[in-house]
Order: C-alpha cells, then structure tokens, then sequence
C-alpha cells in the first residue's frame, strides 16, 4: 500500500530524517489555521495517489494564512486524473539551493536493495532512468548488511551531490535504509532531497509503498490499508477480502488463479470486448467465496455481462459447477453469465450448467466470445 | 529423470498438522510421493495418518533421510521454516505459502548464500512441481498430468493447469512441471528451471509460461538465444492489465515502463522463441516443435 | 539504565511478547482499582531495582480486589534492601505448569550477544551458571546475523523445554533479539518464561537493561533515565552531568579519569578509611566542573573530608591548582580537603596549595593517609 | 620499532576539524607524529593548520598514503567513521571517543571480521597510544613519556599517566603505552597487545594496568602464563568498588561473581605474574625485573 506524502512523511520524522514542518487539512478554514501556526510561506499540497499533481494544479504556494485558505479551497474537491483532494498538506516553504533524488526499492532479479541517487532530484526519477542513466548511481544492498552513512555518503558524492549535502545526505539515506526494513517498504523516495539555501538537508517530497504482505506485522498500517484505495468498489473488496482490481469495461470477470485471471482478460480483449475487473477467488471454487465474489461485481453497474472462468483441479469440474450454481441462485445475478470450467471431468459440470440460465462456454476464447457479445447486446 | 524431484525424493512435509499440509500431504502420497517425514515445531513423537512428524527439520532428516521438503506453515512463519530446511541440509524446498513478506524471502536466499547452504528453494507463492509419474510435491491437481517430452515451468498455478490439461487432452505428455511462484522474489527462477530441463534427457521441448511484472522473462528469452538446444513456446498473460494494479500475485505489476508485457513478448521473439498468443495455441506449437 | 519490570513488559508487549495482563499503581487504590479490572487472581509485585524482592515480602498473591488493596498497602512504602517501593505491579497471576529461563545479554571476551536458555527457570541464573552450568545452554549471535525462531527453536529443545513450549520460546527469543538489537539492550531476560497450565506461553518476569551510551537515540528512555537510580544524590549527579556513585563512607573523592579514582579509592581503603563516593571529572580540572563537582560533595551529609587527585596532563599541574583554588572558594568547603597533584609542573602546582587551607599532599598514599586522619579527626 | 605506530606511521584524523580534533591534532604533530590528512564529510578542500582535508578517507588514504587514523567524532557518528577507515584500508584505527553505544561496536568489528579487513581498531574510550619519541596517535600528553624499555598497556587514561609519570621520574622509560580503552567491547585487548610486546624488541618488560570488569585480565594471565617471555608486572585498580555499580568505564563494573579485582589478582598471581599492590610498588617490581 502507498501511503500519502505526510504520512511518508511522519515516517521518516520518526527514523531522524528532517522534512519541513507541516500539518494535514481536510478544510480550508484548518489549512488556514496550520498557515497560522506555521507562521510562514507555506505550500499546499494536495495528496493523492497519483503523479503529477503539480502540473495538475494541486500544489500552491501561499505568502499568507488567508492565502492558504484560499489556495485549500481551490484544491479540496478538485479532481486530479480521476480521484477527488480531500486531504492537503500544510507545510513551511521550504528555498532550495539544489534538489536531489535519493530512494530505494527492492531489486526483483538481483534478490536485493537498491539503494539510487542522482543529482537530478525533484522530477520523474523513471525519466531520469530512461534518458540519462548515467545520471543515478545505484548500489545493491542487503537487509542483513545494512547500508550505513559513510557508504551513503561515497554514494552521495559519486552523484555529484554538493559538499554541504554529503553529511545530510548520507545520514538520511542511512535512515531510510533503516526504515525500508524496519517498517517493510518496496520503495521510499525522496525526491527532491533538497538543500536549503541556508544549509539544511530537508525530505521535500517523501513517497513510501509498504509490502501488502507485511502489513500483519504492522498494527499501524493496516487501519490505514482499509482506505488505501481512493476507489469504492476496490476498498469494498478489501473489506470482503477479495484480490480486485478495478478495470474500465464492461464484463465482471471471475476467476480462479491470478494468472488465468489475466489470460482471461487478455482473451475478452482479444474478442473486441473490455473487462470491469479483475477478480481472483483462488483455489477451488467454494459456494461461500463465489457468493462474495458475485455480491461484488454486481455492485459494479457498469457490468452487463459476467464471465466466470474456473479450472477444477483438486476439487472437480461436476462439484465446481453445482457450487457455482448454488451461489449465483443465492446471490440472484441480474445479467448474462458465462461459465467456462476446464479440468478434471469438465464434461460433467457443463452439463450440469446446461439446464440453468447460465451459458456454458466451451474454451477460454469461446466464453470471452460470448460474454463480449451479451454484453453489447445489453442487460437482459 | 525430469528435474528437481523424483524417484529418489524423500520428502519432509513443513506444517503437516494444519489442515492444509495434511491433507496435501495425502494427496501427494496418493499421486506415489515418497514422503517420509512431518515437522511441526512442539508435535514431535505424533504421526499424521502413519508420517511421523518431528519437532524440526533437522531431526527429520537425521531419521529419516529426508531431502526435500514441502511447506505449508503461515506467511508469518513460512520463510523462518524454508531456513530451517536448508539449514538442515534439504536439497530441494519447495515453500507453497503465499502472503509471506518480500524482505523475509529476500533474508531466506541472502542468508542461504552467505553461509554457503546448498539447497535450492522453489517458490514461494507456487503450487510445486510434479515429475509425471514419479513425484508430485505442492499442490497440483495429481491426475491432469500424463508422462511425456515436454517441460513445464510458469509463474502461474490454474494457468499451468489450464496448459497441461490442454496437453494431455492431446496426447502430448510432460516431464516435470514447475510453478515457479508469482511473488516479486523466488528463489528458482525462469533461467534456473530452463538450465535443467536442457540438461534433462526426458525433456524434448518446454512451455514457459511468463505474465507481468519483473524481468524474468527478459532473462529466460536471452538464456534461450545463448544457450538452450531444446525448443521452447513462450506465453505471457497480462497483456491488457493497467499498469501500477498488482494482478493477484505480488509479482504481478507493470511500474513505469518495466514488466510489461509487450516488452516480455518483443524479448521472446528477438530470441527466436515462439510466442503463443492464446492458450489454445500453446497446444499447436508445442506439438509443431515435437516435430 | 535498568527498566522496571513494568517498563520491560510494556517493551516486550511492542515486541510481541506476550506476559500476565496487568498495570502499575502508586497507591493501594489504584490497586484495588486494576484487580477490579482485572477480574482475576493478581499478583501484587513491588518494582524495584533489586534482586530477591520475593523472598523479602515484595510480592504478595491476591485473590479479590480487597486483598489486591491490603497487599499494595503492605508492600507501598516497605524497604527492600535500603530502597523504598513506590510502585507496585498489579497484574493476572497466571498458574505455572513450568518454568524456564531465557535471556540474552553481551558477552564481552566474545564481542557478540550470547543467547542463553535453561530449564531451571524462576531462580537466579548466576547460581544455575555457578552450580549447574550444564543446565544452560548458549549460543552466540551477532546482531548483523540476527536469532531466527528455528535456531531459538533448537535452543529450547536442547535446554529440554516441554515441547508444547518450544515454538512460543522459540518465536519470544526471536523477538527478544529483536528487541534486544533494536532498543539498545545489553541485557533482556525473561525468567521465569513460564509454559501455562492452559498450555500458553508467557513472560512471568521481564528485566531489560538499556545500554547507557545508546540512550541519546531513545528518546523514551530518556525521561526514565533522569530517575533511574533510588539514590538522591546520584539523581542530582545525573542532573549535573557527573559521573557520580555513592559510596558507604565519609571520605568524598574527586578525581579526573574512572582508573584514576578507582585507585584512589582503593588507595583510602588501604589506609583504613572509606570513600563516600566515586566521582570522575574526566579530563583535565576546568574550575567549573570541579566547583559543580564540589557542590555536588558537599550536599552529602555523610562528608567529613574531601580528597581531590589529579593528574595534570596536558594542562599543567600549576595550571590545575589554581582552577582548584577558585573553585573551592567560591563553593565554600566546610570540611578538611587534601589535594593531591602529580604530572607536568606537580612541584609548582603544590606549591601554589602550600599557601592555601588546603591541604598539599606529596603521592597517593600520603594523600590517603591524610584524609583518613582528617576524616576520623571529625569537621574542622 | 615499538607496537602498531611508529616513524612509518601516516595519520589521518578523522574529525579534523572540530574544537577536538584540532586541538589534538596539533598536539600529535608537535610530539612529532607525521599527519597527513585530515576528514570531515562535506568538508573536503579546505585545510586546517596546513593539514589537507577530504570528504572520505578513502581519498585520503589515495592522496596521502594514509595508514593510521585517529578518531575525534561525536558517539553518534564514530563506529560509522570507523567502519569508513578499515573499509579503506587503513591498518591502525584509533577511536578515542567516548560513549559509542556498545552495539555499534560489536557491529563494526563484525563487520570487519566478515568482510575480512585487515586493520586493527584500538579503544572506543581510550586516550590512544604512544610509541616513545616516534609517534602520539590520541589524547596522551606527549611531554611525560620519555623513550625505554618498558612496553605498557591499560584500560585507563590517566591512571596510565600516573604510572608512565612515574616511571619516567625514576629513569625508566617506555618503548610503547597503550589505552585500549574503557569500554565493555574494545578492538584490540591485553591479549593483542601483549603479543605484540613480546614480538618487539624494543620492550624489555611490561605493565598491565587492569581494573574491574570483563574476563580480559584473567585471559591476559592465561597468555603471559602460556606464551610471554618478557616479564610483565600487573596492577588491578577497583579493589573497593560495589558490585553492579558502573565505575566511569561503561566496562568497569562487577556483574554478580564476574569481573572482581581477586578474580584478576588471583589469576596474574597464579599465572607466576607480579602483581602491585599500590602505583608506587608498580615502579619497584619494574626496576627488579628490569634487573
């Protein structure tokens, strides 16, 4: 899960990393208050989880308190790329000298840290990789070795970072090392770290996604986890412990295994049509988890066809296909479902489904055929 | 033959108590496993329908002999039972447990490395693997599979079944089947199962089946171009999933312009391996490559 | 600085260690009040820095919040070996079917942590180490290696726990290195780690020690730490920054370097006197410390004469006499103080004293000698 | 010759230009040590008193030929500082700060061992170490030493003054004096030093200066009893200390029977080694196994 700027933020605070002084408004008259307290030029910054929300708008500069509330009752409520402000950031506004990137995320293929740095900080660090490689300097590291100051800092030098920075700068990558770890992360970033013109080294920008998976070991994020996702249908899923992603067709897509979840909707695709979802009810098929599964997707209504895609491995096709049917009566299903079921005496459970409304596709290519079809036709 | 398990295996089942351990425990029995051996910490003397169960894996092989082990302990506990196993000597660990935080398998494979441990480990987050007719450690559904020419390995665990089942269902029988895992970090990847399957006298061609995220793919197609004789079909689901959204697996997520699967598509066919475009297909060229 | 054993408990609870439910009080009806809470069968224990509290009438067993009351009445205020409780911890008395021993602490030969498990839990593992040291077994593990539960696992087998106790022991010594790495410990026991009749595991009794040097990165340690000691006088060293420790005799000793005073130490008890303190003003003799230093002396009732030893180093001896002549007069010294002066320029720094009240003593001996005297000879 | 510095000796110190590191610098270069360099992280460029001074040391050690450091940084920032100089390669690092958290230097001389770096650390907590009339690597006031043959090692400051003070007023001078520091965890200990005394040949005799606290004097009895040749004479300071009291030394502390002064007087006595019952007799035992 991601979490947003000042919580990232109040993260780093806690493992000695220094970023401006700042508070969380939900309204204009609170950011205005904050202003106040601050008592200084503040940026309000909108927090989302979403890139470029200052070209967007959602980042402003404010002289004044009065010019805080303004400046959070423009943001508050503005939409950038689809999700709705309803949190800002107050903070001081902090002159840089220079703007630097310092992160970390986990290296899949060398099993390891990797620890960058570069001195083009405050932009897209993925553009930076792109166009100017030789612009991030990069070291692998492992939990068990630990990054410490002094390799920070030869880090920090090696990418040109200025003299001032080097101290700073090594002491904080230290830290997020520590804090990577510590608190479970597959990224923090820094971007910018900036040096202020009187000296300082300061966390300008904080970004910090914490592995789903560790989040158990994590009291403290995982009431924030519940919220994580600024879409509806996709923290309702998380609150029915459903693996969902929201996707922008049509067809609610069933299945069971992550991977023939996506073959399935790379096959729909494949037809001309669009998936609404992504949903992966694992192993087996139990009525109760199908149940769960269809209650969802029908919530959704842009759906107008259903496309339930199960392989019956251990569990066979003939008991799959009356689990399904139990569940579908139960839950009511207002649209066209297509089921396809492949595996142990598939046979016998689409013949099971072949007395019922549910139509029994015959491959993966067929039922995607057929679903992208009722689902132009419309809702019956 | 086939690679990593086989007649020879002597399996310890990690977590036999739980529910799940035991009963895939059966299941794998069933298919002719030869597991010798249970350990749950605190259940040692008990036995789980005539396996004797110890109180660690150590002790396990000391009695029993046992050289692979399959886990099935919760995500919290799961990575701390695969370094046991290799501590304890197990050659092959195969960890279905999914959910277990990316640090703790990263500290598993840095730990193992650094201390020289000689053990390889398969997964986690995957379903196993089968040696058709001779072993089946994980969670495969035993009965899809049929002996024959063809490797196997995937990210996936219903997309490889989804493969076999079309195989078998015609006439093309398997070696050994690997599910590799769908966690961002796996302690036996794609070129690690393709390195023995070249070695292997069974296999005559192999399937890989690739999906989002990482760049496992990437390295698979470029250890085939340099080194592989044996002809492989590529599949890579997840064409059509939004980058940023992890699809199920963990490993599972486009960032950026990285792990797409245009890039892992593009790579395959720059190496000269055919890329299968719908699961149907798979069946075609494998069978075009058996000649 | 040692932590309370309600301090250690709350520690291990972060760690996930679970002990008795249960909380402090100051008074007899607070105590009352958590046995009410409570619900249960409480066990009434005073906390404080000193072993054998058990068998000196510190820990009482109550059955209802009434007897909870009268017990905390009993024991608030008592004196256990020269301290008095202020505390007392009040939690759920849980019923033993074992008790073990676990603990780690710094081994120094070895410069690692040694992680030690016994079976002879409850009792003092100083007399197990000393009686039967085959009943503990060790291992020794690096922070950067770290103790993982199956390796702790192994430790309590081999120290022939209950095995229904061996995975909980094996997932606390995990933790408790942790905890032991992460705090700064140098000492973390759990003793007795007791195995439960319902078969739970549980920390019966806590001790953690933090490592003094490592309390500026614990800011919670920190507030403890200005009251760590049940002394007033070493309070109020603590406040001053002095490396102070009370003494049972009436000599009062000040000198710069640890080795230095502790040999003057042993210097007055070879004369037949004793020291009222151990007190280190480090290097060199600044007039300031020395006069903080020499209020801090005198505030000590006990006091009848002062012996001040210093080795002028790099300040020169005539240099250091005359910072300690300011000193003394702007405190005002009430009682007889012998100086004694040895290094660089000793022969003109005692004979700047000579003119003086104070007393110029020629060696560390002589210097002895004379306090002793001084000090018998009662205030001038 | 001497022990671990001497006319051979390039020092870099590292804090250089804080109130300390400057004061002491300047004092070691008066004794007659030759500094090269010093290091301050962002600092680099600018020299103080004459002295070059760089962001890392191991620039330092390429610009200068740096083989000794000494150490004036806060607790907080010394073992890192530390770890820097053997990472680069210096043989003799000196780390005279007090108040280094005992974990960090476990870890740094973990890591040391684990990455197989050559050099020696000596203290934290310690005033250094002087090879008489060649080189002052610390906090030691150079004028009281005066060139001989008496090696000396001790776990205190200015109870080492004393002594050498001493022994100087009485005609007997030292090869080489050793703080090794007060601490609980130390990187070079009696037992590394005497070793050392015994293979220079310019140590006649030595003084180990002990205290309360940790096995060391009980293991340096073992060694002179198993291993020396030259006469060492023992003194413990600490006879009437309480146990569980922290004496100023983070290491000078009596933990239930561990780390009493008759433990360590027993053992040098029964290891055949003088040991002195006040400073004074220090000087006496010397002069006679000096002969």
């Amino acid at each position: 899960m991601k979490l947003h700027e000042y919580q990232a933020k109040e993260t780093m605070r806690r493992y000695g990393i220094r970023t401006p002084r700042g508070e969380v408004a939900c309204t204009a008259d609170e950011a205005g208050e904050i202003a106040t307290r601050l008592g200084c030029r503040v940026a309000v910054k909108a927090q989302v989880h979403v890139g470029g929300r200052g070209k967007a708008g959602g980042i402003a500069i404010a002289a004044t308190p009065a010019e805080a509330r303004v400046a959070a009752s423009r943001i508050l409520g503005m939409s950038i790329k689809g999700l709705t402000v309803t949190r800002v950031l107050v903070e001081e506004a902090v002159k840089a000298a220079r703007e630097y990137y310092a992160g970390m995320t986990v290296d899949r293929a060398r099993r390891s840290i990797v620890v960058m740095a570069s001195n083009e900080g405050g932009v897209d660090i993925e553009e930076v990789a792109a166009w100017s490689p030789e612009k991030i300097v990069q070291v692998w590291v492992s939990p068990r070795e630990g990054l410490e100051p002094w390799q920070a800092r030869s880090l920090a030098l090696a990418a040109g970072f200025d003299r001032r920075a080097v101290s700073g700068a090594g002491t904080y990558l230290a830290s997020l090392f520590r804090l990577f770890v510590r608190e479970d992360a597959s990224l923090a970033e820094i971007n910018p770290l900036m040096l202020s013109e009187d000296g300082a080294v300061i966390a300008a920008d904080a970004k910090i996604t914490i592995d789903d998976n560790a989040i158990m070991r994590h009291p403290e994020y995982r009431a924030l986890s519940d919220e994580d996702s600024d879409d509806e249908l996709e923290r309702e899923a998380h609150r029915r412990g459903l693996t969902y992603v929201k996707l922008d067709g049509d067809i609610g897509v069933i299945g069971n295994g992550a991977g023939l979840v996506m073959a399935t909707l790379d096959a729909i695709s494949s037809q001309g049509g669009r998936a609404a979802n992504f949903l992966d009810i694992g192993g087996g098929a139990r009525a109760d988890v199908v149940r769960n599964a269809l209650e969802l997707i029908l919530m959704d209504s842009r759906v107008k066809a259903i496309l339930i895609n199960v392989f019956g491995g251990i569990t066979r096709c003939d008991e799959v296909a009356s689990g399904l049917l139990t569940a579908a009566e139960s839950v009511g299903v207002r649209v066209p479902m297509v089921v396809r079921l492949a595996g142990t005496r598939e046979e016998e459970g689409r013949a099971l489904l072949r007395k019922t409304s549910v139509v029994a596709a015959e491959g993966m290519a067929d039922a995607a055929r057929q679903a992208v079809a009722l689902a132009s036709g419309g809702v019956k | 033959m086939g690679i990593f398990v086989d007649d020879d295996t002597r399996l310890v089942v990690q977590g036999i108590t739980g529910r799940e351990g035991r009963f895939h425990a059966g299941r794998m029995r069933e298919y002719g496993t030869n597991v010798v051996a249970g350990v749950t910490p605190g259940r040692g003397g008990v036995d789980v329908d005539g396996v004797p169960v110890f109180d660690t894996v150590s002790e396990a092989v000391r009695q029993t002999g046992a050289n692979a082990s399959c886990i099935f302990v919760p995500a919290s506990a799961a990575a701390d039972a695969a370094t046991e196993a290799l501590a304890a000597g197990i050659e092959t660990v195969v960890c279905i447990t999914e959910g277990i935080p990316t640090l703790d398998v990263m500290n598993l494979l840095d730990t193992a490395k650094a201390r020289g441990w000689r053990g390889r480990v398969i997964g986690p987050n995957c379903p196993g693997l089968v040696t058709c007719g001779k072993a089946l450690v994980g969670i495969m559904p035993g009965r899809i599979f049929t002996p024959g020419p063809v490797g196997l390995v995937s990210r996936s665990g219903t997309l490889t079944y989804e493969v076999v089942n079309l195989l078998t269902s015609r006439g093309i029988g398997q070696s050994t089947c690997v599910g590799v895992g769908g966690d961002p970090i796996i302690g036996t990847n794609f070129v690690g199962c393709l390195a023995e399957f070249e070695r292997d006298s069974d296999t005559r061609a192999v399937v890989l089946i690739g999906e989002i995220g990482g760049q496992d793919e990437e390295d698979a197609a470029a250890f085939i171009r340099d080194n592989m004789t044996r002809p492989v079909i590529a599949f890579v689901s997840g064409r059509t999933a939004p980058p940023g959204k992890r699809m199920g697996h963990a490993g599972a997520i486009v960032s950026g312009n990285m792990g797409t699967a245009e890039s892992k598509v593009k790579a395959f066919r720059e190496a000269g391996v055919p890329v299968a475009d719908s699961i149907a297909e798979i069946a075609d060229l494998v069978a075009k490559a058996l000649g």
